[in-house]
Formats: structure tokens, sequence, C-alpha cells
């Protein structure tokens, strides 16, 4: 193996042959190596939730990818391959500049028996976010995702100060063992927090400037977007063995109250697109 | 209770039902590596090989694993290099099928040799001319390789992704996982030729000596050509076995039927190979040697029938119905040409190792049979329950086959959904 | 010093089939006695004498013995090529097919390239019954268990000789000096012992003559083991590959 | 600060990748592979001061000379001198005294006192006898004194002045079941005649004599009488014997063949040898009246050996039931009788002691297995073999000492009868030396001077390091072929093998190989 091993020849078999063994080695360490590098970058980045999120998002069955343009039906059903960051989508862009989202006439929707309202901007993962008058915001979950939770048993806030990525886990709910992780629909710091009873809310300010809306839905879309929410919800249930939703599948206000035998962390981890 | 470590979305049986699963393979390992220490402890003397059999039934199923293995850096050429999407179906699976077979091949040869502790010897004073040597380094590589090719798949597991780093790691290295790919492809090649040269160069057994290209044998490319071959056929398999014991659609049809495409046409050129391969040998290479080819089929039992079932039973027919879409489409032929296939490379393997040992060379030898001791055929036992552990374990608790999700979500009976058909 | 090329003459038709060369080879060499459950098949017997005969009935029945041993291969020596570690040496200065049980890992592929089956693997650690170590032959190492051996020439005797020159000033080994122990033992001198490169030697001589054949000469891998019998049917057998009648 | 799970994963790997780098687990792989080169339960091999030595072969009366290459006293190899080759038993012989079944322990005094008691109880005509498996050798000389010496005291032997043959004087052989080429006689002057005499081998087995004759006749088991009395019949065209269908019918052979034997004999200078002698046989040999049977004159003994020596009892000759005590030497046989042969001449509660090295033999019957030397512990002379046709002398010198658990069986007998038998081999050695006869051969300088030259110390000495004399060759007296011989079985291979002492390392022609079996 090396030229100072008994019986160790420079000829040119020895000479491919070994040659061969070590650039394989060589690539192969290099490989890892590398990766590590890359990984301990990307920690130092801060970018462990992206990728979190990107890899969670790879997982995600294909129709909890579907693109917001397909749930409009401005294309035909295909799912979203940019994680849901809308922000740097040209096909977006496209659509946003053909017919910009018109204001909304009412305040609030109501959808299945459920109410939205419409001063605020919807995220996918069933949070809303709120503009304050002071440049920040406060995110909290819609009306489903609580229906969804019910009365939770408890809620991990973020303290003031923690750092929010979008699709990086906002906070935590405590439910039957669970933990329901609810993702962060904007990037920014968080001020305040409380609201625990109702699933929690979080007041947050952007990190620099103002925030980037780009990937929340707009009062056009949420109608759509809950139809096919319904639908996951109707299969998630079927999957999870529970029984189809009371009367037309209008959500009750507390869901799993409704059923306890039903594996409620699939359901959630489904509804609150967990990889 | 091991829910926390099963994939979101995914069903899986009982933990109690999958401890009844495992039990006999477990108990089955234990008893071979009780096996594997009595032959460690006292010697090969447990075992029925002699100065004659020098080889027994463990180098017949490193060759036979390691060929079946080759799904695994067959499959990831497909997918990286050449860029066949549908593999993203099943190359987790492939990984996996791989490790298990070449570390089980690797762990029988460690109890094969006289001297396991001098294993680092063939490293330390390689001799380059030995296709044994080109083995020993190409398959450790491999192993190497493919452990970490697995290292991914473990780490996107439910419980250890909540370790962020280890999720930022598995990222980064699946960016580069097209070159572990290559590397894979470039050792596998070698490797699988040279199991194949290793009898093939035996210029003192005439049937199994082959001329060849430079260095190498005929046997070398042949066994290449088979490996990658039956890879695929053997991934197919596994999967449809799987997806059978699971009671789950676990990859889409066409996924099946590309792969037995894929198996069908490699075959079908192995085929045409080996049968030239087999009449240039029968006209000129084993009567340069002074041997008439006939008389190493004159030796009860392994008439003639062997070549042809070889050859056409566990060769072309299963080519053919591979090759053929229509006859692929029906699940049942396709997974039974796989299974043909399959044994067909046991078969192989088999009469290039066992037969090529029973046959005299010096004229007043006599053909010797040879059946291995309890103590083989438990270590044997002992490396297929590794096996079918390492994939039980994967299969429940990594995610092996990424369409299984939605093959699922889709099965689910969906009852009228709310004001259905809007869209 | 000009390299040697030893080599035997194993004439057949002297062979009596005692068995004294396989004895005395494995006194000399330190070969372990059969341990329980060994056969034929699983024994150490650097040189052995195979009983054969011309297939038919008596009385036209006949039989032969011919000894087997390393051949010592000088073209393409199947073992040496397939030694995944270099235990399988050539030696230049005499053509001896070497053999280090030390560096050997006993996968057993150079028994599996042998087509004379003359290699022999140690299946057993090697045990003497109580007191006999003291009678094992200072010169030879006995071999632990798991490693290939196969006969050398008895190396042993070629070091000793060499010494022996040496003491004497010579650079050249006294031909008389240096015979394996089976040739000495051979009660009826059928086997010859010589440098083939040595036109004066008898092994020279004799292996030239007509009658002598090698063992699968057409494998191509150059025996310096020459046999000789004047009977027809013994070079047939002796020298066919497999059997060249055909077996139901 | 508290340590997490993940300082102990580093700690680990850390600790991992650190002794990497230190040459300890390096130094550990190389120590595995000597250790794995010499791991307890391998000998090592003595070394020390080289030295040779010569002695006799003590296993078969062939005696051949031995050249012992020894370690200090320790031989670790034997063979031959030039011409004079060792077969596969005595090549091992430096191994017997290590043999797995050998007698360790026995009761001397005890199988004494027995022996005194059987005396005494003896009834009129009753006898204590000696059994004595190998005959003409200076113990049985002293075997006969003593019985000589004792009251009802037997001297029992296989025969008793066999004739010799001379093998150059034959043209034609005819043995029946003889192992002439394996072991026979003198195997070297066996294969020195070879080339003079034509071999027919009667054998109901293809032994390896079968193998190598020049002919084999198959004949049926036990068919060898009707044989020799068919081909009789045909030589006195009828006058004797059985009429050769009949012999043909009887053994299985067709009758041309025995015709064309028998023809073959009578060429002249033919000899029968059997193993078993009958008289069938014997009338053959008497009617083909070959030069090759010869009278061969002994060696000198002491004169008042002679006269007080008791004569030879052919074992069979002896009444059934009259023996009251019974000494068997085993240590050295040439042959032996079965077990139910000997027991027939036993009277009911006879003493047997046997003196015997390997547990194998008549051990497993005897009350008293008392443990005797082996070769080549044994100090003793070889009588001479069946094809010299001059007699002999020759030690067996030990080249290892044997435990001090042996027993002597001479020295044991002389003592039972009171017979001073303490320098017996040194006084036959001067009766030789006194008759002038003959010439001596010395190995060490391998010249061969006539005894008459020869001091007896100097003689003595050249008979102790190697050396032996031979009596003059003298024109032969034609032998009497002798009338019909007990049922002694001949030492033969598969004898060896059954009975022993056995080099382990015989294994390799009948276990390790197919050399010795019969297929």
């Amino acid at each position: 193996m090396f030229p100072w091993n008994y019986g160790f020849e420079w000829t040119a078999a020895s000479a491919i042959f070994l040659g061969a063994f070590y650039t394989v080695i060589a690539i192969v360490a290099a490989t890892v190596v590398r990766a590590l590098v890359q990984a301990r970058g990307m920690m130092a980045g801060g970018e462990a939730e992206r990728i979190r999120w990107l890899s969670e998002f790879h997982d995600l069955p294909q129709q909890a990818r579907v693109c917001r343009h397909a749930l409009t039906g401005e294309v035909s059903g295909e799912a979203c391959s940019h994680g849901f960051d809308c922000g740097n989508c040209e096909k977006h862009a496209e659509f946003v500049g053909a017919q910009p989202a018109a204001a909304p006439q009412n305040i609030e929707e109501e959808i299945f028996g459920m109410a939205f309202p419409l001063d605020r901007l919807y995220h996918r993962g069933h949070t809303w976010v709120r503009p304050e008058g002071d440049g920040s915001v406060t995110v909290g979950l819609d009306e489903l995702g609580r229906r969804l939770v019910g009365v939770p048993d408890g809620v991990d806030l973020p303290k003031p100060g923690t750092r929010l990525r979008t699709n990086g886990i906002g906070w935590q709910i405590q439910k039957r063992g669970a933990a329901v992780r609810v993702l962060a629909p904007v990037d920014g710091e968080v001020v305040d927090s409380g609201g625990a009873e109702r699933g929690g809310f979080l007041r947050v300010k952007p990190f620099a400037g103002t925030f980037d809306f780009r990937h929340l839905l707009t009062a056009a879309e949420l109608r759509p977007w809950m139809l096919r929410e319904m639908e996951r919800l109707q299969l998630a249930l079927a999957d999870a063995r529970a029984p189809a939703l009371a009367d037309g599948g209008v959500p009750v206000e507390d869901i799993p109250a409704s059923d306890p035998a039903t594996d409620w962390d699939a359901v959630w981890g489904e509804m609150f697109l967990e990889g | 209770m091991d829910k926390a470590f099963i994939a979101r979305g995914v069903r899986r049986c009982s933990t109690g039902k999958f401890v009844l699963w495992i039990a006999p393979w477990a108990a089955l390992l234990v008893f071979g590596l009780y096996s594997a220490g009595l032959c460690l402890v006292k010697g090969l003397n447990q075992t029925n090989m002699d100065n004659r059999f020098v080889f027994g039934l463990w180098i017949f199923l490193d060759l036979t694993v390691i060929a079946l293995g080759a799904g695994a850096f067959f499959t990831g050429f497909l997918l990286y290099i050449i860029k066949v999407k549908e593999m993203k179906a099943v190359i987790n699976s492939a990984v996996v099928i791989g490790l298990v077979c070449y570390s089980g091949a690797v762990a029988a040869l460690l109890v094969d040799v006289g001297q396991p502790l001098r294993f680092w010897f063939t490293f330390w004073y390689p001799n380059v001319h030995s296709m044994l040597t080109e083995v020993t380094f190409c398959i450790t590589c491999y192993l190497t390789v493919l452990a970490i090719e697995y290292l991914p798949i473990v780490l996107r597991n439910r419980k250890l992704r909540q370790v962020p780093g280890f999720l930022v790691f598995e990222f980064e290295l699946h960016k580069l996982v097209y070159v572990l790919a290559g590397v894979g492809t470039f050792l596998s090649f070698f490797h699988q030729g040279s199991l194949g040269g290793l009898f093939g160069v035996l210029r003192g057994h005439p049937f199994a000596f082959r001329e060849g290209l430079a260095v190498w044998p005929s046997t070398f490319f042949l066994f290449i050509l088979s490996a990658a071959a039956v890879g695929p056929s053997f991934i197919l398999l596994t999967t449809w076995v799987a997806s059978k014991i699971s009671r789950k659609r676990l990859v889409e049809a066409q996924v099946l039927q590309r792969l037995g495409r894929i198996s069908g046409l490699l075959l079908t050129a192995y085929v045409l190979a080996k049968t030239m391969d087999t009449l240039i040998w029968i006209n000129r290479t084993s009567p340069g040697t002074g041997f008439p080819a006939w008389q190493y089929y004159s030796w009860k039992p392994f008439g003639t029938w062997i070549l042809f079932a070889e050859i056409v039973v566990f060769g072309l027919i299963p080519a053919l119905i591979l090759v053929a879409p229509r006859l692929r489409a029906r699940t049942g032929w396709l997974v039974s040409a796989a299974t043909l296939a399959c044994l067909g490379i046991a078969l192989n393997r088999f009469v290039q190792t066992v037969q090529t040992l029973a046959l005299p060379t010096l004229g007043f030898d006599p053909f010797l049979s040879y059946a291995p001791s309890w103590q083989e055929v438990g270590t044997f036992l002992g490396v297929v329950a590794f096996g079918m552990l390492v994939y039980s374990l994967s299969f429940r608790y990594l995610n092996l086959f990424p369409q299984e999700r939605d093959l699922q979500a889709a099965a689910v009976p969906a009852e009228e959904p709310v004001l259905a058909g809007r869209y | 010093m000009k390299a040697k090329q030893y080599g035997m003459t194993i004439d057949i038709d002297r062979c009596t089939g005692c068995g004294a060369c396989m004895v005395a080879c494995a006194v000399e060499n330190n070969v372990p006695p059969v341990p329980e459950g060994a056969n034929d098949r699983k024994g150490i017997t650097w040189i052995r004498v195979f009983p054969i005969n011309n297939g038919a009935e008596w009385p036209g029945r006949q039989s032969a013995f011919v000894p087997v041993l390393c051949q010592q291969c000088g073209e393409h020596t199947p073992c040496v090529s397939v030694c995944p570690q270099q235990a399988v040496q050539v030696d230049p200065a005499t053509g001896i097919v070497g053999q280090m049980p030390e560096r050997c890992l006993g996968c057993r592929y150079c028994m599996a390239a042998c087509p004379y089956h003359a290699r022999y693997f140690n299946w057993w650690d090697p045990s003497w019954p109580a007191g006999m170590e003291k009678a094992l032959n200072p010169d030879v190492a006995p071999r632990m268990r798991g490693v290939v051996e196969k006969c050398n020439f008895c190396h042993g005797r070629w070091h000793a000789a060499k010494q022996r020159a040496a003491a004497r000033g010579q650079q050249e080994i006294d031909p008389a000096d240096y015979v394996p122990a089976c040739v000495e033992a051979c009660p009826t001198g059928a086997i010859e012992f010589g440098d083939l490169n040595d036109s004066q030697s008898t092994v020279a001589r004799t292996a030239g003559e007509d009658h002598s054949f090698r063992l699968l000469e057409k494998l191509g891998t150059d025996p310096k083991i020459h046999y000789r019998s004047k009977r027809d049917w013994v070079r047939r057998v002796a020298a066919a590959p497999g059997k060249e009648e055909a077996h139901g | 600060m508290k340590a997490t799970r993940r300082d102990l994963f580093k700690f680990a790997a850390g600790g991992a990748a650190g002794l990497a780098l230190t040459p300890m687990p390096w130094r550990l792989v190389t120590d595995t592979a000597l250790w794995s080169e010499n791991w307890p339960g391998i000998p090592r091999p003595a070394r020390g001061e080289i030295r040779t030595r010569f002695t006799h072969c003590a296993l078969c009366p062939a005696g051949c000379p031995v050249k012992a290459r020894c370690v200090g006293d320790q031989p670790v190899s034997l063979r031959g001198l030039a011409g004079r080759p060792l077969c596969a038993f005595g090549l091992t012989g430096h191994h017997l005294p290590y043999h797995a079944n050998r007698v360790s322990r026995g009761d001397p005094e005890g199988a004494a006192q027995a022996v005194r008691a059987a005396l005494s109880r003896r009834g009129a005509n009753e006898s204590v006898a000696v059994l004595d498996l190998r005959p003409g050798r200076t113990a049985s000389w002293t075997y006969r004194r003593a019985m000589g010496a004792l009251p009802g005291g037997l001297y029992l032997a296989a025969q008793s002045g066999l004739p010799a043959i001379d093998l150059r004087a034959a043209k034609t052989i005819l043995s029946f079941g003889v192992p002439v080429l394996d072991g026979w006689g003198t195997p070297a002057n066996v294969l020195a005649a070879r080339a003079q005499f034509r071999l027919i081998e009667a054998e109901a087995v293809e032994s390896h004599t079968a193998m190598l004759a020049d002919e084999w006749l198959p004949l049926r088991e036990g068919s060898q009488d009707a044989l020799a009395s068919g081909i009789r019949h045909i030589l006195t065209a009828g006058a004797a014997g059985i009429p050769s269908g009949e012999a043909a019918e009887r053994s299985g052979l067709p009758e041309a063949t025995i015709v064309a034997v028998a023809q073959e004999l009578a060429r002249g200078d033919a000899v029968v040898l059997a193993r078993e002698e009958t008289d069938a046989v014997t009338e053959l040999n008497r009617m083909l009246g070959g030069r090759a049977i010869v009278r061969r004159r002994e060696a000198p003994a002491p004169f008042h050996w002679t006269r007080t020596a008791a004569p030879v009892t052919r074992f069979d000759a002896v009444p059934d039931q009259s023996i009251r005590a019974l000494l068997i030497d085993e240590s050295v046989s040439d042959g032996y009788f079965p077990w139910d042969a000997v027991e027939r001449k036993l009277a009911p509660e006879a003493t047997v002691v046997v003196f015997a090295s390997s547990r194998a033999g008549y051990g497993a019957h005897a009350g008293f297995v008392l443990p005797a030397a082996v070769y080549p512990e044994i100090a003793d002379d070889i009588p001479a073999a069946i094809d010299s046709t001059a007699a002999t002398f020759r030690l067996a010198v030990p080249l290892v000492e044997a435990p001090a658990t042996v027993v002597n069986p001479t020295r044991f007998v002389a003592e039972l009868a009171g017979v001073d038998a303490g320098d017996a081999l040194r006084e036959r050695a001067n009766a030789i030396e006194q008759s002038g006869r003959g010439t001596v051969l010395s190995y060490t300088d391998s010249r061969s001077t006539p005894l008459r030259d020869i001091k007896a110390d100097a003689f003595w000495k050249i008979l102790h390091e190697g050396g032996c004399w031979e009596d003059e060759a003298r024109d032969q007296s034609p032998g009497e072929p002798r009338a019909s011989a007990p049922a002694v079985v001949a030492m033969t291979w598969e004898m060896r093998m059954a009975r022993g002492p056995l080099s382990p390392l015989v294994t390799k022609l009948y276990q390790e190989s197919n050399l010795r079996v019969r297929t």
C-alpha cells in the first residue's frame, strides 16, 4: 500500500491500481468534508430553519404543495417548486402583474361557518398576519387552525427578541402529548406574545424596513384555499379513521374534542404542513 | 410507542406486531452469530470445505448477494448520472439493499478466511495482479460509499431530523450525492468485474478459464453486465415483496415497469454476450487447454441441462418477458420474470464456484461433491437474517419510498368532498 | 552465480506406492498428524501418492502409483498471480515456488487456482501427542491454523546446504548436499532431483527422455516435475486432463 | 458546567480521532498478526547440536541400518544407508515412544508373585511357558535358558528353524498372499533381486504386491490349497492333488490360467510362499524342489546356553488347557496367534502376563500387562530375516531412554527362573567373536573387516556405534520344506496398522491419502 511496505514495486500496474484507489479515497473524503463544511456555514448563517422547511416541504404530499394559483384555477393543478416562497417565483410575479389583488369588498368572509377577517393576510400554515399601525404585525392562528387545536394543553411562545424565519418554527402548541409546531408566516423579531388560550399570537417587528408579504394569501385566494384545506382535512380525518365532519363539513369549535379516538397527531401534521 | 420515530403520513403496523415480525429474524441472527463464532474460535475445520472444495456456500453467497446488490449502484447511476427520474422512487430502498448485501458479504468473507486477524494484510501488502485484491479494495471502498449514502436516509428519520445540524448536513450531503453515485458506479464496475475475473483467470481450471481483454477475462465483463441487468430486477422484486408484506402501495406501477424494462434490455444483451462467450469457450479456449468441453458435462448431476437452464430458462425467457411491454404491464409476469432473472444470476454464480471446484482436472482425480455443515448454513442464514432486520427497521423508521405518502393519500376513499367538482 | 531450475523426474514404473516419501516429507517438514475428523480431503500431504489403474477388470487390469507434489510451475504459475498479498513467490535463484505461511490470509484462492491440488490448508491448529514435539525437525517452523502450505523442495534443507557451502567458502551448493526428503527416502530411487538448467544433471537428461511427460502440460504452466513411464496406459491416464472416457 | 449528551458524543468522536493518530492502534494490529503466527499451542522445535547416531531398526527382522539425526540426544529424523532404505514405518520409528495408546504402568511385583503362585499350583502335566513372538534373538536364548531352569517350563514360538529363502536363486515365485513387495523379508534384498524373478501373486484382494506383481491371480478367499494341489495335479500328471478343473471351480480362476501357472513353475527354480503354510503348499514346494529354499546356519551362542536351554516347542504342539502360567513377550513381534488359539492352550484360571508397549495387542486379555520398552528404546539384537541366507548379528541400540516404569521382559523372566542374563548380548557377541567366522561391517566408515582381525572389545564397540556382523557365505545346503506350520499371522502392513505400535504420522498413508484404502 505504501512504497515502504515489503514487496512494493514501482510497476505500472501498482501505480495505476494504487493511484485509482487513492483517488477514490480522496474524492469520497473530499465529498464528506465539503458537506460538513457547508453544513457548518449554513448553521452559522442561521439557515437551519429555511433548510428544515425546504426538506419538510419536499416530504409533503402532492396536494399539500399545490401552487396558490392552481387553487384559484389560474393554472392547472401543479405543485409549488419554491417552497411557498412566492417572493422569488417569476410565475407569481406575472400573475400578480396580470391582475393585482383587488381590495376586499367586505370586512370578513365566512367559510363553512368560520369567520376569516379580511384585514389580514393568511399563511398556508394556518396563521394570519395583521399589519399594525407602527409597522409591526400581529401573528395568530386562523380560525380553522384554532378549531383544529381546540383548547390547547399548553403553548410555548417565543420570548421577545426571538428572530423568526418565514416557514421556520413560529411557536409550539402542546396538545395530547403531541407538540404541534406552527409555521412562522414572516421574517421578523418577536416583540410581544400572548393569547395562549386562543392558540397564541405574536407581535412581530421586521428585522429592517418593512415586511415582505408576497408569499401570503390574499382575500381572493381565501375561499379556494379553504376548500382545498377542507378536502385535505377530510382526507386526513378519513386517513386517521375519524368520522367525517358533522353536517356537511362545518368544523365544530373544538374538533379534537368531538372525537378523541382519532390519531390527531397525524391530522395536525397534515394540516400544519409538517413533513 | 415508537410513533415519534415513524415518518408522518405513512402508516406502520403496531409496535407489538413489528416485534413479532422481527423476533424470528433476530433469533436466526443470533444462531448465525453463534455458528460464525464457532468457525472463528475453533477454525474452519467446523465447515465441510476441504483442500479440493476450498470455497463453499459462503463464496457462493458472496458472489450472489453482491450481484443482486448491484441494484444500488445501478439505480444511483440511472438517477444521478443519466437522470432517470422514476428511480427517485426506489433509490433509498436500493441503497439499503446494497448496504445489506455488501455488509453481509464482507461479514461472510471475514469468517471465510483462515486468519481473519490478518485481513489488513491485503491492503498492506497488496498483490495488484490478483483479482481478489481488486475485489477486496473495491468492496471495502464501496461499502464505505454505501454507508455514506445511507447516512442521509437515516438522518431524515422523524426524530433525528429534529437535530438541526443533522438536517442541514443531510441537505448538503444530498447535494453532492451524485459524486458518490459516480464513485460507486466506478467501484462497482470494477469489483463486479473482478468477481467474475476471480474464476475467469483460473488457468488451472479450464472449466472456468476464459480469454479476454488485456488483464481481464471475458467473465469480468459478463459479471458486470449480468449484475447491472439483475440489480434492477432485484430492486423490483424487493419493492414488490415489501409492498405485499406491508400491504401498501409503495411506488407507482410504471416505476416497476421501468425497472423491468431496463433489466430486460440489459439481460438480453447479457444473454447474447454469454452465448457468444460460451461458444468461443467450447470451440477454442477449452480445447486449447487440452480439455474437450463435453467432458465437463459428463459428470452427473452437472449435465448440459445446467448450461441450458443458465442461458435459456433463467436468461433468455425473463429477458423476453421484460422487454415485451404487454407482458411487463402485468404484475404477475413482471415479478416472475424478475424472480427468474435473480435465480439465473444465482445459478450462474453457483456454476462459477461450486461446479468449477467439483470438476476434476487431473486424469486420476475424482469428481467431488460437497454439502455445507450446519455451521456454514447457520452463518449463511445469519447473513440473510441480518439483511431482513436492517431492511425491516429501515422500512419502518426511514423514508424508503418517497411516493408512499402520496399513494396512500390517493388510496384513501375520499367520500364526497365538500362542494366537489367546484374546480 | 547461474540461476537454478530445481526439478524432479519421477519414474512411475519404479514407484511401489510404499508411501515412504509421504511419511519422510511429513517428518522433515513438521507436518502434524491427522486430527480427529480429518479425511483424505482435509489432510496435509505435501507429496501424495495416488493409486491409478487402467480401468479394466482382471485379467486385463493394471495398476500403478503416481506421486503428486507441488509441480513448481515456471510459467504463469497459477498460485502466484492470484495471491492477494504476495504470500506466494517464485525464487528466481532456484525456480522454487515459495509459500510464506506467516503472510498468508487463508483465503485459499491459490488452492482453487492449483490444477494439481498440491496445496494444503491447515484446517486445524497443529498438535502432536504429548512428548512428540521433542522429535520435531529444528530447521522447520510448524505452521499455524488457517494458512496454506505446500511442498517447497524441503526449503529447510536448501537453507542448511547453502550455509554449509558458505562455510566451505563456496557459492554453489554441492548437488549431493541438497536432496529433498522424499527423494532421499524413496526405496526404489524412483524420484530424481536436480537442476534442470544443468545439462549434466540426471534430471535434465531423464526429463528429456521418451516416455517422459508432465501433468496437464497443455495448461502451459511449465511444471518442473517430469514423470516417466514405459506403459502407454499410465501415460494416457496420468497425463490426461479430466477423464477421457465418458461417465454416467 | 454540566455535560450534555452532545458533549459525550463530541468526546467520544474526538477520542477516537486522537487515538487513531497515536501509534497504539497500529501497534495493536501488528501484534495481532505476530500473535496469529505463534499463538499458544504451536510448539517451537528444540534447537541444539546436531549429532548422527547409528542403530538398527527393530520393527521387523529386516533390521535395516538406521542413521539417526539427533538434536542433542533426541532423534529428530531417521534415514537408511545408501542402498538400505527405510520403509514408512522405519522412517517414523522415533515417534513410537510417544504413540497414544502406549502402556505406561503395570504391576511387576504382582505379576511375579502371581506367576510364582501359579508355579506352585502347577498340576502334574501343566506347564509354565514363554511365548516368544520374535524367536532367534538373544532374548529368545534367555527365555529358553530360563524355561530350561524352571520345572515344567516351556519355550513356545511360532516356528523353529524356518528355512531361509534365497531370492537370487528363484526364477519364479508363486506367492499366496505374502506381501513380497510390501515389507516382506529385507526390502532392499527384494528390490535388488526383483529384476531376476517373476512374481505371481495369488490373493483375493488387489494388495500392493498384487498390483506390482508380474501376474495377479484373484483367487477366492480360502481356496489357496485348492489352487496349490490343482497345480500339483498338473505337474504330477494326475498322480496327486485335485484335478485342475475342480481347482478352477473352487478358486474361481480359469482352468487355462492354472495350467499356465503350473507350466511356468515347472520351468524350475520356482518357489511357493504362503502367508499360511499348509501341507498342500509344503508338498508343492517339496515337489518343485527349488534351490531357493535353503537352510541357514544360526549365529553362534555360548555353549552353556545351548546346554541348558529348553527346546523350542512349536506353539500348536502344546496340548490344550495345559498352560498354567503364560508370559508373552509382545514388545517386538513378527507375527501373532489369534487370541482364541492362545486361549485354547490355557488351563482354567491360568495366569497370563503380557510385556507390551501398545495396548492394542494381547493386553486386552491378560491378567497382567507390563509396560515394555519400544523401539528405539530397546536394547536387543535382531534375528536374521527370512530372506537372508547367512546368519547376522546386529543390535538395536537405544536412541531414546525408556521411561522408568518399563519392565525388561528378559530380566523379568530370568529373575523368575533365577538365571543370570545380565549381560546376554555381550556374551553372545563374545561367542561370535570367538568363532572368528564372517565379517564385520562398520557403518561409520563403511568398511567391512574379517571378524578374526578384530578384538572382542573393538567388535563390541563397532556393534554399538553402528555396524553388523554377517556370517560367511557357504554353499547352501537345500533346506527341508517344512511340514505344516501353525496358523501364525505374518506381520503385514494391515497387521501393523491393527496392532501397532504406529507413528501417528502414518495416518498420512491410510487416512490422509487413499494410498492404502481398498476402493
